[in-house]
């Protein structure tokens, strides 16, 4: 039965695809018509007639025998640009009286010619060579290229009587600067962020990097999309199996669209069913260089200032790139103190139930004492009392990232005053809860990356649930279910516990502290295995001031 | 794959669940039990608990009722009283949050081993109690005296315990395994602290007798009590059981004085800082013997006489003083314990350790041995250290000013 | 007779979430043996919920081993209770 | 074809270091107090050299064939009837540990932690945690064993620094005097629980990625794992005294207890038991290894996984029927269960290194001569 279900399912899904591709005209391979008003109209009719394509039609050359036609996408394209640098070199510059009976090749001669009687190639490549002075031109041939220059912002010169065009550079559309990063701030260090450009972010990394072992790849992703997405990486630095790996996945990915590198993210990743993230991703350009130089591979995609960068193992996510801006004892006992701030986010609410309904005689007497009175006339048991503020608190959070920011105020003083004050005043909840629930929602905010703070809170009900079921000998099941599981895991074939466990004595360096940079002679062992060596700086040593 | 087992684990885990919880226990379903108390009731065992109220000591609306409340049930068996008390608990008694166990003094007489094995099997029960015997009254009187300062009166009781053995050195804490430890030993008897009430049992569980400025009643620790095997046989001293824990080397800090002349009534009184024992058991002529070697470090901490202790002659003579009372002390606690026929110093562990062979032969007749044979030499050496903040004592001037006076 | 029915419904579950991890091997051996071996443990966890007595295989471990385990424990007795 | 994956030398080492502690390191300190009495800990020294045998005998059988595992060589050894007939046994044997270790942690727990819990679910709920690992791979259990190591040694060596004010050196007196006999009888049951298990090694054996070394990392964890034994017995009899560690089913979880410094860190027995929960974790997981390891390769089974569901819960029924009550067990694993592990531990490999020995030398010869 479900054999036959799932067959018939699979063959409705490839008739469906074909009928679609049925639908699309004109179909991406035909080429250009010939005539002119023909193809713009063609083009108009697949665009639906859209208000935001703009056709500029004019003849060029002497007695104005040319015709033409600028195409354009309004809002796409900079406008003052085609008007100073396209339309004005077509019609205004090109002398139009010379344009006919002059001999095409003639180099020397100081004008434009154009001849209508001249050979069509010819003709059209002095256009191309003479006439149209901008720096990016290529020649389209098919609809289908037509359509991606156009949509991507640039203007197409068609010409009548031939089957090709020009697509010239002409992209300006509006975008957001270079602005400082919302997600991942630093007291220290660069504050510029990515922003929705591509181009843009790929500058920001070149500015950064000054080598020409930098390489970006491009590939267009998303079959209604067409979103540009760039593969970036310092060759030699990078670990080629994971490049080609990388390479291998994006290729593989079939999807109509591409919003956001979340998109990749899911579709490339190693493992989907894990709460854990095997892919890093960041606003921050001086992240991802550091990235870039340890031997990893960025991804970028248009549209969105978060750039992925793989292989992303667990201890990436507790580095932050202030970690290295600050001398680096600051940066070891920072980095610890994330990691106990993961274990507080994971294990305080599991940990609190565990002792307080199966090990009251580990909690000295005193604090016992203490805690029961608060218990005292609260109607829930531990856990789910716990439960209620861990959900009461995912609320606020949520509704706190969502409103907008004016609301933001009275959300902070319901949760505080309302739920926290209050509750435990009612009698409903102990402040003991509260204490926890605060720590635990704090600890988990310390991580510089948010995704790994997502399944914190995911993994967090899990163990609470053990808890409350097997206390501490159910918490320490789940913690070895957890760390099977995270061994399990690799990000583009590398362990993801990689330098603990498999346990990398050279890397520890820059694992769970991180040392002097005159320490850190290589770079990661399992990313990177071609060009080790990072440095050689000497321990610095002071003058002696003995004479 | 690893996806699926997951998912098989978590539902089993949820399966489970729904039946789940056998051991988890509401804080608001346990009744923190902080102190028990043994008694011997006709041929029955009688079981006094004293459970927390916790809202009475750390909750926010304080009302008149006592912090700590007892519920007693009697049973053949401590084991049995205790789940007899169920019926009248209004929740489930929590033993791991016990700091002492009271004996009464009856049930001590009558041999306290049979108790015991409840005490060191169940689960709940950790080993870091002390264990104590009420003298004079019942160990349900004991725990019942409410005291001020510490509204938990078995968690003053323990302090007490445990700092009188600091600072005075004239009760001896035990825990249970150094009393199963003791009991079972063949060289060595066990002790146990003695409570004593003083004042009223009957006023003292009343809250009355701690709103007043000086409590009518309260509970004392300062004596030993001495078992043969698992009977108490007797009871030794304040100054006995001092002696008792210089023997032993239980002695952190104590208070020891002299006269400042022979047979004057004014002393010159140190505190030891430091004790330091070391016994070693020989046969001299046949005659067991156990050599007590001490080495005590002192201060001077009260002169109520005139006498010059910049004086280095009489700096050494305070010295020699001291450790004549000492050992004074260490005499009388072993004669006490001779005549109560216990050794309860571990004397016979001694020589086990330094005559294996000897020691096999008068192992079956030790206690006779022990009251009739055993010698001991008792050495002390005390080194005075430091005068306090001051040097010479103004006695001096007072008493010159006198002498001039009558003159 | 609820126990049986819980049991039969546990091993649905687990049969249903394990078996796919033992099919992707594609080996009908496999299968075959994955199959008599978990009703064979069904069968035995029914018969464990219906209370039906075990033989304890401690107890044959026992009688292969007692010419030297009763020696053995009279010497320990007599060396340690000496 | 059942091995593919590789795990490293310090994987390996970690793991016999685990294995070695085991359920030992709760058990054992009770064991030799009740036989040696203060000499007790001198049946520690004399097991752990007995282990050391062990490691040897075995570090040789593997000499013959260091790509062949356990069961590969017992037929490679004994030709095919008789060495698949020694493998039933020793799986046997296998699944018998298996069910007692289940059984022994299912016993401490309701005993000491969870009082009121039935046994079954705790036992299910370990062997599910193992089942998994299993299921996940040797590379996985590897891998996990250096992420826990660090916690198991540092709570074990915390919890000897922690109880070691405590210690009275007079508890182990007088030394050498008395239960001397006792002391050495106890070498044997000593023995059993860690060192006449090793030989389950020889099933992943093969899969350590550089076997020259796995020699000597047999060595080490061996050498570590005895000496945090005779450590906590050694404190466990100075601390708690002979009799009471006798007396006591699981010493080192009452030496967890006594902890007690500045008022403060107490009350943290717990975090002893949580280390013990590792090692037996990984005790657990290496025999259901080796376990399904040996009956997919007698059944020519692709997978080593396939069996492992229906086994896991088989080996909680085994272990819930095996004793009925905790005095039972004690009577066999104190006065059979020695003889049955010796069996198994020493004899079969003992008979392995013989005949392999010949049979190799044969072989030897028989290749020589030709060329």
């Amino acid at each position: 039965m479900k054999h036959n279900f799932s067959y018939l399912l699979n063959k409705w899904r490839q008739k469906k695809k074909k009928s679609a591709a049925v639908n699309n005209i004109p179909s991406d391979q035909t080429t250009l018509e010939k005539k002119l008003q023909d193809t713009v109209h063609s083009v108009r009719s697949s665009l639906g007639e859209s208000s935001d394509f703009v056709v500029r039609n004019f003849k060029v050359g002497n007695n104005q025998t040319i015709k033409a036609a600028l195409l354009y996408m309004d809002g796409l394209a900079d406008k003052s640009f085609i008007q100073n640098f396209i339309m004005e070199t077509l019609m205004v510059d090109t002398e139009l009286e010379e344009i006919s009976g002059k001999d095409i090749s003639n180099d020397s001669g100081q004008s434009t010619s154009v001849s209508v009687s001249g050979k069509q190639g010819d003709f059209f490549k002095q256009f191309k060579d003479r006439i149209v002075a901008n720096s990016e031109v290529s020649e389209i041939n098919s609809y289908e290229s037509l359509f991606q220059y156009l949509l991507a912002g640039d203007s197409i010169l068609l010409l009548d009587g031939y089957v090709k065009g020009f697509a010239i550079g002409s992209k300006g559309y509006e975008s957001r600067g270079v602005q400082e990063p919302s997600s991942q701030t630093v007291v220290r260090g660069p504050k510029d962020g990515f922003s929705e450009v591509l181009r843009t972010n790929t500058s920001l990394i070149r500015r950064r990097i000054k080598d020409p072992n930098l390489w970006v790849e491009n590939k267009v992703i998303g079959k209604k999309t067409n979103t540009d997405v760039a593969i970036c990486y310092i060759n030699g630095v990078v670990n080629e199996k994971v490049v080609q790996e990388v390479k291998q996945r994006l290729d593989k990915v079939d999807i109509d669209a591409i919003l956001e590198s979340g998109y990749i993210e899911e579709t490339i990743q190693d493992e989907t069913f894990t709460p854990f993230p095997t892919i890093y991703n960041t606003e921050r350009p001086d992240t991802i260089c550091a990235g870039l130089l340890e031997g990893r591979v960025a991804i970028m995609v248009d549209g969105t200032p978060f750039v992925l960068l793989v292989p992303a193992l667990f201890v990436h996510f507790f580095q932050s790139s202030e970690d290295y801006y600050q001398r680096s004892d600051v940066g070891t006992l920072v980095r610890l103190l994330r990691y106990l701030c993961f274990f507080l986010a994971l294990l305080t609410p599991a940990s609190y139930i565990a002792l307080t309904t199966f090990h009251q005689e580990m909690i000295p007497t005193q604090l016992l004492v203490s805690l029961a009175a608060q218990r005292e006339g609260v109607p829930f048991p531990a856990y789910v009392e716990a439960l209620l503020m861990e959900i009461t608190f995912e609320i606020l959070r949520e509704a706190g990232t969502r409103m907008p920011r004016a609301v933001g105020n009275a959300i902070s003083i319901v949760g505080a005053l309302v739920l926290g004050q209050a509750a435990v005043e009612a009698g409903i909840v102990s402040s003991a809860m509260v204490i926890v629930v605060s720590l635990t929602a704090i600890s988990s905010f310390v991580s510089p990356t948010f995704n790994m703070a997502i399944s914190v809170r995911i993994l967090r009900f899990g163990f609470m649930t053990l808890a409350a079921m097997f206390g501490l000998v159910g918490i320490i099941l789940g913690l070895i279910v957890m760390v099977l599981h995270l061994t399990s895991l690799r990000s583009f074939g590398i362990p993801y516990l990689a330098p603990m466990g498999p346990f990398i004595p050279s890397d520890q360096k820059d694992a769970l502290v991180r040392m002097p940079f005159w320490n850190l002679r290589n770079r990661p062992k399992l990313i990177n295995q071609t060009d080790l060596e990072r440095e050689d700086t000497p321990s610095p040593k002071p003058p002696s001031t003995k004479q | 794959m690893v996806k699926k087992l997951k998912i098989v684990c978590v539902i089993i885990i949820f399966i489970l669940f729904l039946t789940a919880c056998w051991d988890a226990n509401e804080l608001t379903d346990l009744a923190l039990a902080t102190a028990l108390a043994i008694d011997q009731e006709d041929d029955q065992i009688k079981l006094t608990v004293q459970v927390i109220n916790p809202d009475e000591i750390a909750g926010n609306n304080f009302t008149n009722r006592t912090a700590v409340s007892t519920y007693s049930s009697t049973g053949e068996t401590v084991f049995e009283a205790l789940r007899k008390l169920t019926t009248i608990a209004p929740r489930k008694v929590y033993l791991s949050h016990i700091h002492v166990i009271v004996i009464g003094e009856a049930l001590a007489e009558a041999g306290i081993a049979r108790n015991l094995d409840f005490i060191s099997r169940d689960h709940e029960m950790r080993a870091d109690f002390h264990l104590a015997i009420a003298r004079g009254h019942t160990a349900a009187e004991a725990i019942n005296i409410l005291t001020p300062l510490e509204k938990i009166s078995a968690e003053k009781l323990a302090s007490s315990i445990e700092s009188s053995q600091q600072a005075w050195a004239k009760t001896k804490k035990v825990s249970l395994d150094v009393l199963l430890s003791s009991i079972s030993s063949k060289g060595k008897e066990a002790v146990l602290t003695g409570v004593d009430i003083i004042g009223d049992p009957n006023q003292g569980n009343k809250l009355d007798n701690v709103e007043a400025v000086h409590s009518p009643t309260f509970v004392k620790v300062d004596t030993v009590g001495v078992f043969k095997n698992d009977q108490l046989v007797g009871w030794l001293s304040g100054d006995d059981s001092k002696g008792l824990n210089y023997v032993i080397n239980e002695v952190e800090s104590t208070v020891e004085e002299t006269a400042c002349e022979e047979g004057d009534d004014k002393k010159v009184v140190a505190e030891v800082i430091k004790s330091n024992t070391k016994m070693e058991g020989k046969f001299k002529n046949d005659t067991p013997t156990v050599a007590i070697d001490i080495k005590t470090e002192a201060n001077i901490g009260d002169v109520e006489c005139g006498i010059d202790i910049t004086d280095p002659s009489n700096f050494e003579k305070i010295e020699k003083q001291l450790g004549k009372e000492i050992e004074q002390l260490i005499k009388d606690s072993i004669d006490q314990a001779k005549e109560l026929e216990s050794d309860i110093f571990g004397f016979g562990e001694v020589i086990s350790r330094s005559n294996y062979k000897r020691w096999k032969e008068i192992e079956g007749r030790w206690s006779d041995v022990f009251v009739q044979q055993l010698q001991t030499e008792v050495n002390v050496d005390v080194t005075l250290r430091r005068t306090g903040t001051v040097t010479q004592s103004f006695q001096k001037e007072i008493e010159e000013k006198k002498k001039k006076d009558e003159q | 007779m609820i126990k049986v029915i819980g049991v039969l419904v546990a091993s649905a579950v687990v049969y249903k979430l394990d078996y796919p991890t033992v099919k992707k091997s594609k080996s009908n051996r496999d299968k075959f043996v994955y199959w008599i071996f978990f009703l064979f443990v069904v069968g035995i966890m029914i018969l464990y919920v219906l209370e039906v007595p075990f033989p304890n295989p401690t107890e044959w471990i026992k009688q292969v081993y007692k010419p030297v385990g009763e020696p053995y424990k009279q010497l320990v007795e007599r060396i340690v209770n000496q | 074809m059942l091995h593919q994956e590789k795990i490293s030398v310090r994987q390996f080492t970690i793991l016999v270091f685990m294995y070695t502690l085991g359920t030992s390191v709760i058990y054992l300190p009770s064991l030799v107090a009740s036989y040696g009495k203060e000499n007790g800990w001198i049946s520690v020294l004399g097991s752990s050299l007995i282990g050391f045998g062990v490691v040897f005998i075995l570090n040789k059988i593997a000499q013959l064939d260091e790509k062949k595992h356990l069961f590969e060589l017992l037929e490679f050894i004994f030709g095919k009837w008789i060495g698949r007939i020694i493998s039933v046994l020793i799986l046997m044997f296998v699944i018998y540990l298996l069910a007692t270790n289940l059984r022994q942690i299912g016993d401490f727990i309701t005993t000491q932690v969870m009082v009121q819990t039935p046994i079954y679910v705790i036992m299910i709920i370990f062997i599910l945690v193992s089942l998994f690992a299993v299921k996940l791979g040797l590379e996985v259990i590897g891998r996990t064993s250096e992420i826990f190591f660090p916690y198991a040694l540092f709570s074990l060596i915390l919890l000897i620094v922690l109880v070691a004010p405590q210690a009275d050196f007079s508890n182990i007196q007088p030394l050498f005097r008395e239960n001397i006999a006792g002391a050495f009888l106890a070498v044997f049951p000593a023995s059993e629980v860690p060192y006449f298990q090793l030989f389950v090694f020889l099933a992943i054996f093969p899969s350590v990625n550089k076997p020259d070394k796995a020699k000597k990392g047999f060595y080490i964890g061996v050498a570590l794992g005895s000496f945090i034994l005779f450590i906590i017995t050694f404190m466990a009899l100075m601390v708690l005294g002979p009799d009471f560690t006798a007396r006591n089913q699981y010493p080192t979880y009452i030496l967890g207890k006594k902890i007690s410094i500045a008022e403060f860190i107490e009350r943290i027995e717990i975090l002893v038991a949580i280390a013990w929960f590792f090692s037996i974790f990984f005790k657990l997981t290496i025999n259901f290894y080796a376990l399904s390891l040996g009956v997919s390769y007698l059944l020519k089974l692709k997978s080593v996984q396939t069996l492992t569901t229906p086994i896991a819960f088989f080996v909680v029924i085994l272990g819930i029927i095996l004793f009925p009550n905790i005095i039972y067990f004690m009577d066999f694993s104190q006065f059979y269960w020695p003889f049955f592990a010796i069996t198994f531990g020493l004899f079969i490999p003992l008979l392995m290194l013989l005949i392999g020995m010949i049979k190799k030398r044969k072989q030897g010869n028989g290749s020589q001569t030709p060329s």
